[in-house]
């Protein structure tokens, strides 16, 4: 099995999917500046599907799946809401969101700025998000050879 | 996540504790609107003790800049670490607030301005 | 749904683990000490299946649910090993395993010490450790009423 | 987790960063291994940073007390969260190895003796 975590749908648990990303990353010998935008990225997304794609806490639940090969880490993350196109969606500027005060706004933002690649697929029963970051010549951890599969 | 508070002369140091993120931000938000509600119009944000930060993190500082700015207020920060000023950068929020590498620059400025 | 985690079998999940009781139990307002126990009995748990009772990393899977009543707060470990009977280990003197220059031998004495209540049941898959924590007059969170089930 | 080491004269400081479980304490195990392998005996582990600690943690130190004992060597704890501290109590290690409040209090012990 690919390392995964599955947890009920409430803000509160965004930590723990955090925890998971950054010790697997760690695990998978990701550097850490890399490591940590990784986390972002995956706790943004979790953190919409949470707040925008559900209506009630803890009534269903969210996946998230990590894997690397040599170049590249992979995010799958399974949502049992609609599917969001958040590859369509077109962020605010900064200054525009500072002007309306709003408090969010950015989330989208950063998960494009991190990821090299984002697809969105829509099941029946769930939504998956795709994401992948290259490593750009980050070493494989020393003696494990890392499962893609 | 916990927050400290340190109510100075010239202003309030907030040192939030943990990880702000779309669960604790809830907390810093009414943190700072009780601030600027009992007149609050300078803020020291000590990041020293700030592990994570997320867009909805951010979101509860970026909502109140006009608010501070109109009451000819200021919001400077201090001390964040490398992973928490990432996210600040990848934002472009480090070329709008002024952040401080430590606590310790932060009272002159108050005092001077 | 009662609050849930599931991860894959490896170690460095444990700490995905520990981050989602210590939050969930911050939303069921139990008190700071109460909670690193309970923290610390599912956390020598998780890692007594993850270590004895898989062969292999990644290769199973383990769940945590939690939630409590006015009195009391429950844990649920259900994992895909085969159950092992804590309740009937005698665990060794801390001087004995001191002289023996032993790493371990203290988990199931710790979950001993904080747990109230300790069953186990063996089902045809998987095997389901209970958990009872007693609050001794600790209140409800404010506002929202904590459903049980 | 993270291990900081400081090599001082009479004894060597280690600041595990972080959480202490089964999953890092084999790092932590190597680290005091390699120590006590390089001839050192006085081990003062400042627990400022140590967010947790589990069994698998507090094993590590257990299992070389009484290597360090044989030789003569000492171990010392400084600086314990009430939640690592609460551990150490469980087990009833509060009265086996020696815990000071603050690191500041530890050079003097390994000093006189
Ligand atoms: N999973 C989702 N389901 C439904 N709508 C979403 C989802 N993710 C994002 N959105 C929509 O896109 C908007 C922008 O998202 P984002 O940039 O993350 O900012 P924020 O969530 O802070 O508003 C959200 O306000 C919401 O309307
Ligand atoms: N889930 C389990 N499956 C099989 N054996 C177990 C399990 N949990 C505990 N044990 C056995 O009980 C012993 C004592 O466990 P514990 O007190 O947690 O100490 P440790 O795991 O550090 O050895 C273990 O060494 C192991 O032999």
């Amino acid at each position: 099995m690919k390392p995964s975590i599955q947890v009920t749908c409430t803000k509160a648990n965004l930590s723990a999917i955090r925890h998971f990303v950054k010790e697997q990353l760690e695990a998978m010998a990701v550097a850490e500046k890399t490591a940590h935008q990784i986390v972002l990225a995956v706790d943004e997304a979790c953190a919409n599907c949470m707040i925008h794609s559900h209506q009630c806490d803890n009534c269903s639940v969210i996946e998230v799946e990590l894997y690397r090969d040599t170049s590249t880490v992979y995010v799958e993350i399974r949502d049992s809401g609609k599917a969001f196109p958040m590859n369509e969606y077109r962020p605010r500027e900064i200054e525009d969101i500072i002007r309306r005060r709003a408090k969010g706004g950015m989330g989208i933002f950063l998960i494009n700025r991190i990821m090299d690649k984002i697809e969105i697929e829509e099941k029946a029963q769930f939504a998956v998000y795709r994401f992948a970051k290259r490593l750009n010549g980050q070493p494989l951890p020393p003696s494990q050879g890392i499962k893609t599969a | 996540m916990k927050i400290k508070e340190i109510e100075g002369e010239s202003f309030v140091t907030l040192i939030p504790v943990g990880d702000l993120d779309a669960n604790s931000s809830i907390e810093m938000d009414e943190c700072m609107e009780r601030q600027l509600n009992s007149g609050v119009v300078n803020f020291h944000i000590d990041g020293s003790e700030l592990q994570y930060i997320s867009s909805a993190g951010l979101g509860v500082f970026i909502s109140h800049l006009e608010e501070i700015e109109q009451k000819e207020g200021k919001i400077v920060f201090s001390g964040l670490s490398q992973n928490v000023q990432d996210v600040f950068q990848l934002l472009g929020l480090d070329q709008i607030v002024e952040i401080f590498p430590s606590s310790s620059d932060v009272p002159n400025l108050f005092a001077t301005s």
